[in-house]
């Protein structure tokens, strides 16, 4: 769920913007170290970036019987860590808003805010707490755990940032902020709860399938 | 091996065919032109039909109408008498009875194991768990690699792999199985011995649609061939179809060495006039020694 | 295979710098975020998209297409401004004042996706990406961003196919069958673009890669009077809201 | 287009190579036993050399050796008469006049427009500007592709992505340009267009190394061929390698018609002891009819 272009009025598309910037920054200054130390690198991330874009392009199923797509920032998280995934997800981003009208450029920031920052930190810390907290059982289990809470809590979190975000252009007139988020959340959450389960179990079987292969 | 023994067969009565197009039109751009219109084609059981043509010509694409990978834009596809519905119940009954094989098995090739790749198929045709291990056990006996079971897929040959993916399409049962270029990027060897077991396939009832661009290997193997060149060019006998120069360069294919010796030696009397093209030169070689 | 993509090269102002089209779109999306609903996005939409079908060609029947989802958002989140939440008298009732703001709100955000897909049709992406390196971005980041761009399309086609192959094999037939196959197919994408990204090195190096993908890159020049024509159109719609505005 | 003009000068005695490898060694896995150990192989000037063998057989190892993309375990490769240094600097030398061009096109395209990746290797060259432009411009020309020039990479067809990488390499002028399997997913027409190109690259001076499958195509194209299966089944002038049928049994291809035919027309006295070897079915058929 992309906040399209021009929905947020441009106060809050700068804020957004402005919020994002230091994560983005430190990403891509990570990028390039990366790329510095190591040019061969580069062709290495080329294909990641492609492959987080291509991820979010899939079809999955949703309840209403028609489709939707992965967000993938919690499997990206996992993969690449945070840092580097916030620079890969503002390029799908800006990708997603160019190729497939997906978002906004100025909604960009707001995007990158909720999909490449807020998702990737939660889902990683939910994957590292869960990793931590249960190995003490089988490996597999442990591993499997970790990966839906990751994927899962990455996607929830991402689409209650996106509700809060436009709870806070949207303030409901009797209730503020706090009403809109119920509003904007309860629609969201109809579709996006069961997505967002559905999202962490498909990143178990690609997690199941990259640690056999 | 040779398609000989089973040549006489097409001179006979037609049966109905296991699976048809009739009238069909296709394009993958809505505002361009279609790759073809009004294509019809009858695959007649138990046997081998060849689509040869250029690349670009539609057999690639004709392929996937006839196994519901791609839906016409009109005409209708029958498969064992009863037209297709393009609903996705529809669909999932024609790739129920009819299996594609791509020309590239990285495209079908997605298990971490060869034998969990194997059981995709008839797990997503809801089998229990036993017939599933026993289909796959069965499949990759008729493929010849039953020793390959266990391997990681992503360690395999590029022949190895043809194999597997072809056994994940066995492994359904299907009526007719169709295959996109199955030779392409094997070498010669390995196309012998590919060849030989898909004729054990046959064998056991299977109908086989096979585009090429190997003259010389559907004038050998296959009864039938359809000549594609964005429309029916032509369909019939191989015999008929590739024995004629103008067709065949119509298709923008390299002539087969058997019907060119054939016609050359006829010429000359060193074969009778009904009497079938060599399909080797060993064979060219015997009768000139003759 | 994306169908803006596919039509950005079809474009008749594909040789028209970035620069001159980013005037005239980035102008029209300033005017329908900062002038006043009417006729500020009014105006907006009519010269992007009288632009769109007129002199940039743009087919409106893939436009529409594009469009729909974008519009969708806007019109669901325009929707939930007609109620009010949490009221004193019920929890959910009809905002008196909720129809103006949908409005509103969903005049200017299409507005400004007729900008955005303006822009988006017009330009293609190999055209722009190798330009930003001129306006300060770091080029080890440019050079990445387009290998991810010519890698999506390599991996897309991989995801398509491989998709049809589990089609084929009715791994879409029911929803349990449909998770399994995405799963393995996000899977088998990761390990191919690991191998792609792999091969690729290898058959750069035959090509004298040392860790630097220099290009040539093809010289569009920039023409002042394009660029002040471009940027007079936005300069036009603003003027004609603010003359609306002080005149009524 | 037929190499017959061209094979009398294989009888000459043979120039110094302009490309050779001598006692290599390789394997990719150090644990396991190599792909071929004391390989040699030459490659004279102006000529065409065909490389053969099965998958698996060591072609692709032998193309990358000699281009500098794998590095040898023990062995030397010789450019122009001097021994390649196994430093970045040396393999710099060697990859500037040897050139490899990859089976799947998609494994050296790495631009969104052909223009830019053509450019990319003389840029690596250190050329200036200007020359890059006009080498570009000449090498898009010599594959006659200068109507692409202005495209997306990504909305070409598989033919064209392969005639671009072509072109990226002969951008770099090199003396020898290795091609692996060039013919590989191509259909009749689209090879012949291919070796009308690849022959016009020949006339300019560019020496070939060529890998293929195809014993036919090899026989009527090359000069020289070298089989290969672990190790040199045998190297020299097409007719005496490819026309040898235990070799190419031994290489696990298929005999070529030419070769095969050519012995049979002879052993009936059709054809002259010393005459060449016919190359295409229309050449028996004449000389069935004469």
């Amino acid at each position: 769920m992309h906040i399209a272009e021009g929905f947020l009025p441009w106060q809050h598309a700068a804020a957004w913007t402005a919020a994002s910037a230091p994560f983005v920054i430190h990403g891509v200054r990570s990028l390039t170290r990366t790329v510095r130390a190591d040019p061969d690198a580069k062709l290495l991330l080329g294909a990641s970036g492609a492959f987080c874009f291509v991820l979010s392009a899939l079809k999955i199923p949703s309840v209403t019987g028609s489709c939707s797509h992965p967000t993938g920032t919690g499997l990206g998280a996992m993969l690449f860590r945070p840092p580097v995934m916030a620079a890969l997800g503002t390029v799908t981003l800006l990708f997603q808003a160019l190729l497939l009208a997906h978002g906004g450029l100025t909604t960009l920031g707001a995007n990158v805010f909720s999909m490449a920052v807020v998702g990737p930190w939660v889902g990683y810390g939910a994957y590292r707490l869960v990793r931590a907290v249960s190995s003490a059982l089988p490996e597999m289990t442990s591993l499997g755990l970790a990966v839906f809470s990751g994927a899962f809590l990455a996607s929830l979190s991402t689409y209650s940032v996106t509700s809060l975000q436009l709870a806070l252009a949207f303030p409901d007139p009797s209730s503020g902020v706090l009403g809109a988020f119920v509003k904007f959340g309860s629609i969201f959450s109809v579709t996006q709860l069961p997505l967002a389960a559905i999202e962490g179990l498909v990143t178990v079987i690609i997690v199941r399938l990259l640690t056999t292969a | 091996m040779t398609a000989a023994e089973h040549r006489p067969t097409t001179g006979a009565a037609t049966p109905d065919p296991v699976l048809a197009g009739h009238d069909l039109a296709f394009g993958y751009d809505p505002d361009e032109a279609p790759v073809f219109s009004r294509l019809s084609v009858e695959v007649h059981p138990g046997e081998v039909l060849a689509v040869l043509g250029p690349n670009g010509g539609g057999k690639t694409t004709l392929l996937r109408l006839l196994a519901g990978s791609l839906t016409p834009r009109s005409g209708t596809v029958s498969v064992e008498g009863s037209a297709v519905r393009w609903n996705r119940r529809g669909v999932n009954e024609l790739r129920r009875r009819v299996q594609l094989v791509f020309q590239d098995p990285d495209d079908q090739l997605f298990s971490a194991s060869v034998t969990q790749d194997v059981s995709f198929g008839p797990l997503n045709q809801g089998l229990d768990r036993e017939t599933v291990r026993s289909r796959v056990a069965w499949a990759l006996e008729e493929l010849g690699i039953t020793e390959l079971a266990e391997h990681p897929t992503h360690l395999l040959s590029y022949g190895q792999r043809k194999r597997v993916v072809l056994a994940g399409a066995v492994a359904m049962l299907p009526s007719v199985l169709i295959l996109d270029e199955p030779t392409a990027g094997l070498d010669p060897a390995g196309v012998e011995s590919l060849l030989e077991t898909l004729e054990g396939l046959r064998r056991s009832g299977t109908t086989l649609v096979v585009s090429t661009h190997d003259v010389d290997l559907a004038y050998r193997w296959a009864e039938r061939a359809l000549l594609l060149n964005g429309g029916t060019l032509g369909c019939g006998p191989v015999a008929d179809v590739l024995g004629d120069p103008e067709l065949v360069a119509a298709a923008r294919l390299r002539p087969a060495w058997g019907p060119a010796a054939g016609k050359a030696l006829r010429s000359v009397g060193l074969l009778a006039p009904d009497a079938p093209d060599p399909a080797t030169a060993d064979e060219v070689a015997a009768l000139l020694r003759h | 295979m994306l169908a803006i993509d596919a039509a950005a090269y079809r474009s008749p102002w594909r040789r028209t710098h970035p620069a001159v089209k980013g005037a005239l779109c980035g102008g029209l999306l300033v005017c329908a975020l900062s002038l006043p609903v009417w006729p500020g996005a009014a105006l907006t939409t009519v010269a992007a998209l009288g632009l769109a079908f007129g002199p940039a060609r743009v087919n409106p029947r893939t436009f529409a297409r594009v469009a729909a989802p974008a519009l969708v958002f806007i019109l669901t989140g325009a929707a939930t401004l007609l109620v009010s939440v949490g009221g004193e008298s019920a929890p959910v009732a009809w905002d008196p004042h909720g129809w103006h703001r949908a409005l509103e709100i969903s005049g200017r955000a299409s507005a400004a996706l007729w900008c955005q897909l303006l822009f988006a049709f017009t330009t293609p992406l190999a055209e722009l990406l190798p330009r930003l390196s001129r306006i300060g971005v770091p080029s080890a980041l440019v050079e990445v961003v387009a290998l991810i761009y010519r890698m999506v399309f390599v991996t897309l086609d991989t995801a398509h196919r491989i998709g049809t192959g589990q089609a084929g094999r009715l791994g879409y037939a029911s929803r349990r069958a449909w998770i399994r196959s995405v799963g393995s197919l996000g899977g088998t994408l990761f390990l191919r673009s690991y191998d792609r990204a792999q091969r690729m090195q290898r058959g750069l190096e035959c090509r004298g890669y040392t860790g630097e993908l220099t290009v040539l890159l093809e010289e569009i020049p920039l023409r002042w009077r394009a660029l002040s024509a471009a940027a007079a159109v936005p300069l036009t719609v603003a003027a004609a809201t603010l003359c609306y505005g002080v005149l009524l």
